[in-house]
């Protein structure tokens, strides 16, 4: 039997008409599901052939809500957009506030705002790293990076008495000083992190298994991705060298040294990778920023928060989370709400546009692994 | 809040049977993987190497036929409550709710949001609520502990309960999910009308015309 | 990019139509009306602000007018632009951009169902966020969360609040 | 008649069975705790856990799927029958016909079970076990065939007959390569990772047992303990000599799984397609190669 080139069989059923289609709900209630979010496959065999994003299983009416609470009291509400790295989100509003107001953070605020996104950023990065390996069934992996995650949860816990929503950053600086002793207690932490991290790297990264499952899946050129909107490192990983952190430098950035890393192929394996790297990195950019922090006041004096009044106008503010750009398009008209708050999200692009790409023709063994290589969190499409 | 309802949990006395079986569920609560909320970001903490759930024989299962327990991980959007009523009635008895953090009780933070439920106990029954935002793995763990002593005791009858007062339940969940009319006031899409968008493609400039029939999934 | 040389550029393409402005901090503001604003958007694509981060919509109720704002962000010169159209507050609508950028069209999306902005083009604007909504779509300043919720979700709102204090407590 | 006589022995072997392999099950959760730095579950958790699925309520999806499940278990027990424990089985043979024979049954009832849920994850799931069949089958079979050709028997019984003798007479020392191929194949048999495609949670949301509930949970959770008891008995009989008293089989039967389960904890997950052409690659040339040497004059 002669079949051209690409045609198989299954696609003679196909057309023939022999093979059904069905709808598999991968999601929400569903094991490989990061958070609560669904896409209905459209499955011949074990084929997909069209999916459809379920989303707003997580909807919140955050804009809605923004605009009904003081500018200050909206710090409280903004970290719980993205749940496992709030910090980014925090420091994207007050940046976006203080271009409105004009204000100038003293440096120190802007130190301890580094600090407190970076260590966001690797215990984000733990979990995304986790959720990888937890999606390939490798648990060990996941189990042991939740508690160098937690340790992280720990210092935070001791610096803003919050594990998960720290509500840290306000408009004008941070909201304490570092309690005695804290900044190397963080040192220590990043001694055991390096310390553990090849042991991961043996299980996950150096683990055969692994790299036969995630090569060649989800592949991306550079162009494709800056036209579909992928930030982060999913965009590093198909080479190019974008970062916020350097393209638009905020907080303490400026004041250390940042090597961004990238690695080409733009598949799931170099995606993983370069979550590695963006995690080595952090690690050093911490290093540096608790070595070169300063001394002085950690927020500028702005008056009564609660009655903060900011002058009419409109500021975008970006930051690097450790997903990509997590944008605050802030509105004011001058009242002590603020008008409009509009959110960027860095996983709305992979998760509702790429998914119609790159998932028909892929298999369903493969939906959890590219969901968690794309770092897709679902709270922050939905919001 | 006047809808608060008081819930009346005491059952009656327990067989010697009863009190056996009641351990074995007690040892062996297998939770429904769902995160239906922010809540979840403290589970895999609670469940991972540093405070282990599995030493409780608590663990995560894939389905809710296979399920004992239903997290309901913090606020539920009316999206998602569909999707856990479902999920709840597909769990077999004795089967058990906990609530996390704030939302579940009275709404938390979203009270006063539009897609977000305030009361879960209007819709189904909660054996536990863990009151904060978000519940520490220590909180979550001691509330398992507590379900566990109830479990015991045979106070936890939240599947008793909905099965004898299914009207009631789903008198208020038909309520919020099943709306036939606006809530507030019915609001009319203009370009509902199909000689609307009629006119607008006609007057539409060639470029965006040829893109007419495109399909997304195609 | 300088500035200068942008806003010469776009003068000479749009004329009067594009209003730029700098903004300061690397962001530019464009406001061009929604006839031209396809145009600008593609111009702008081709001028090296390949990414598009999102699109926002502002219920501008005073002015009776919906504004979209397109955040373009360019690789190269590290420079944001915002391009900003008013629409008509009584039956806002706009072409679609997702010819431009794919994902532009899961934004729109997002903005009919929260806004009520029509994208003429876009393949699918079906409900995404809300579940059997039948109210104003939910951004716009006129509509009211807290008395929706407060209607929505509470036995009482709902004209099903038991009448007396044994009703209360029948489910035990 | 000689089946009510036998009666008593068939209980008995079915009972140990189950009890064997719960107790594997605690032990082997236990100790991939301990690999994960927790505390873990009890031992006797496994007990707990099916104790409390028989008393919870359950839903069938047809007398199909009663049929399946109970056939599955049935197919497995009459395994458990054939392989010798502390060299004696019930029926008095050990016939390595019979045993590869039997355990197949028990994935055909599951499959004929399962499928009668009408969710699709079941019938994926269970397309993928009895497709890694293929897998894992024809290693253990050129294993065993090349024992055959060795010992000149195809009776159990006689092979662990012909290993006593001390450890240097274990096949394990003999025929090395046999036994890596046969510990690879093990890992499918059982389901572990990176073969445990089968069930699979974050792709398939635990496969075959996605609609499973209550009772028939508690019958699947019976069938991987009896599935654990005969395999890793197989593995004792075949390659570490049996033993000459209980505990002893015992000791090595958790030896056998505890290092399955040691893999299992450092692995990931391997595609179906992948699994099988990994099992065909390592353990199908080692179990070539094996027979090469034994037809070799070996």
């Amino acid at each position: 039997m002669y079949l051209p080139d690409g045609y198989t069989t299954l696609d003679k059923l196909r057309e023939a008409g022999e093979m059904a289609e069905y709808d598999l709900f991968f999601g929400p209630n569903h094991p490989g599901m990061h958070g609560n979010f669904g896409y209905v496959l459209t499955m011949i065999g074990t084929e997909i052939v069209r999916v459809r994003p379920n989303a707003g299983l997580l909807h919140r009416g955050f804009e809605k809500a923004m605009e009904g609470k003081a500018w200050a009291a909206n710090v409280s509400l903004i970290p719980r957009v993205c749940v496992p790295d709030p910090d980014p989100n925090e420091v994207a509003y007050c940046q976006a506030v203080e271009k409105l107001l004009g204000c100038e953070v003293p440096i120190r605020g802007r130190f301890m705002r580094s600090i407190t996104l970076e260590l966001s950023r690797l215990g984000s990065l733990y979990m995304g790293m986790g959720g990888l390996a937890g999606a390939l069934g490798h648990y060990s992996t996941m189990y042991l990076m939740m508690i160098e995650r937690d340790m992280i949860l720990d210092r935070f816990e001791a610096l803003t008495g919050a594990r998960i929503y720290h509500i840290y950053n306000v408009p004008g600086g941070v909201r304490n000083d570092t309690p005695v002793g804290w900044l190397d207690s963080v040192s220590g932490l990043l001694d055991h992190i390096e310390a553990q991290m090849p042991e991961y790297d043996r299980l996950l990264y150096e683990n055969h298994v692994v790299w036969d499952r995630l090569s060649g899946m989800g592949p991306i050129t550079a162009e494709e991705a800056m036209a579909s909107g992928i930030t982060g490192p999913a965009l590093r990983a198909t080479g190019v060298k974008a970062d916020i952190r350097v393209d638009a430098p905020y907080a303490a950035y400026p004041e250390v040294e940042v090597n961004i890393p990238t690695s080409g192929g733009g598949d799931a394996l170099a995606r993983a990778v370069q979550v590695r790297l963006d995690f080595a990195e952090s690690v050093r950019i911490l290093r540096q920023l608790i070595a070169r922090i300063p001394a002085g006041p950690v927020h500028a004096d702005l008056g009564n928060l609660a009655k903060l009044k900011v002058p009419a106008g409109d500021a975008y503010s970006k930051v690097e989370s450790s997903k990509g750009e997590f944008g605050y398009y802030v509105i004011s008209d001058g009242g002590e709400k603020p008008y409009r708050v509009s959110v960027r999200g860095p996983s709305l692009p992979a998760g509702l546009y790429l998914c119609h790409q790159h998932l028909p023709g892929m298999k369903i063994d493969d939906v959890a692994a590219w969901m968690a290589s794309f770092a897709i969190c679902p709270p922050d499409i939905d919001r | 809040m006047e809808d608060a309802v008081l819930f009346n949990l005491r059952d009656e006395r327990q067989s010697a049977w009863e009190s056996v079986l009641n351990y074995f569920r007690k040892r062996s609560m297998w939770m429904l993987y769902y995160c239906t909320g922010c809540g979840a970001i403290e589970l895999p903490p609670s469940m991972t190497s540093r405070y282990d759930m599995e030493r409780f024989g608590m663990g995560p299962m894939a389905t809710p036929r296979q399920a004992d327990l239903l997290l309901i991980t913090g606020y539920l959007s009316v999206k998602t409550l569909k999707r856990v009523i479902y999920s709840y009635e597909q769990m077999q008895e004795p089967k058990y709710v906990v609530g996390f953090g704030s939302c579940p009780i009275n709404g938390g933070i979203y009270w006063d949001s539009y897609p977000v439920i305030n009361h879960l106990e209007l819709f189904m029954p909660v054996d536990m609520s863990i009151a904060g935002c978000m519940p520490r793995p220590q909180a979550v763990l001691d509330a398992f502990q507590k379900l566990m002593a109830e479990i015991q005791d045979g106070h936890a009858v939240g599947y008793k309960r909905y099965r004898k007062h299914y009207d009631w339940y789903k008198r208020n969940q038909d309520a919020v999910l099943a709306r036939t009319e606006a809530v507030l006031e019915p609001w009319e899409d203009p370009f509902s009308d199909p000689a609307l968008v009629e006119s607008l493609w006609n007057d539409a400039p060639e470029e965006i015309k040829e893109n007419r029939e495109v399909r997304h999934d195609a | 990019m300088t500035p200068e040389r942008f806003s010469r550029q776009l003068e000479q393409f749009f004329g009067a139509d594009a209003r730029f402005a700098d903004k300061g901090g690397a962001q530019w503001e464009v406001r061009i009306p929604r006839d031209r604003c396809l145009p600008l958007l593609s111009f702008c694509r081709d001028h090296s602000f390949v990414h598009l981060a999102f699109v926002s919509a502002i219920d501008w109720i005073a002015e009776d007018e919906i504004e979209l704002v397109y955040h373009l962000w360019s690789y190269e010169h590290r420079v944001h632009v915002l391009v900003k159209t008013r629409l008509e507050r009584e039956k806002p609508w706009m072409f679609t951009a997702f010819r431009l950028w794919g994902h532009a069209q899961a934004y729109e999306q997002e903005i009919h169902e929260m806004m009520g902005v029509y994208f003429l083009g876009n393949p699918d604007l079906s409900s995404l966020f809300l579940h059997n909504w039948k109210d104003r779509p939910p951004l716009r300043k006129d509509f009211d969360s807290r008395a929706y919720s407060l209607k929505a979700y509470t036995l009482s709102g709902l004209g099903l609040a038991p009448e007396d204090e044994e009703d209360a407590n029948v489910p035990s | 008649m000689r089946f009510l006589h036998m009666l008593p022995q068939l209980l008995g072997v079915s009972f140990l069975a189950m009890a064997i392999g719960l107790l594997l099950m605690g032990l082997g959760r236990q100790f991939t705790a301990r690999l994960q730095r927790r505390v873990g579950p009890p031992f006797y958790q496994a007990y707990i856990d099916v104790l409390k699925c028989f008393s919870k309520g359950s839903i069938t999806h047809g007398f199909v799927m009663d049929l399946g499940s109970i056939m599955s278990l049935a197919g497995l027990l009459a395994t458990a029958y054939y392989v010798p424990f502390v060299q004696w089985t019930a029926t008095g043979s050990g016939s390595l016909v019979i045993i590869l024979y039997m355990m197949t049954i028990g994935y055909l009832g599951m499959a004929m079970g399962v499928s009668a849920s009408g969710n699709p994850q079941a019938p994926l799931g269970i397309s993928r076990a009895l497709a890694l069949m293929f897998g894992y089958k024809i290693p253990l079979v050129m294993v065993i065939l090349a024992m055959i050709l060795v010992t000149g028997t195809s009776d159990l019984l006689n092979i662990v007959n012909a290993q006593q003798g001390g450890p240097s007479h274990w096949f394990l020392l003999k025929f090395p390569i046999g036994f890596l191929a046969v510990e690879i194949a093990f890992q499918g048999m059982i389901g572990e990772r990176p073969y445990d495609m089968m069930i699979a949670p974050a792709e398939i949301a635990s496969g075959p047992m996605v609609e499973l509930s209550g009772k028939y949970l508690g019958l699947a959770f019976l069938l991987h303990s009896v599935q654990l008891y005969v395999e890793t008995a197989l593995i004792v009989n075949l390659f570490l000599g049996g033993a000459a008293n209980p505990a002893t089989f015992f000791g090595k039967q958790v030896v056998v799984y505890l290092t399955s389960m040691a893999v299992n904890a450092v692995m990931a997950r391997y595609r179906i397609e992948q699994g099988i052409a990994h099992l065909w690659k390592w353990a199908g040339s080692l179990a070539f190669i094996q027979l090469l040497t034994i037809k070799g004059g070996f």
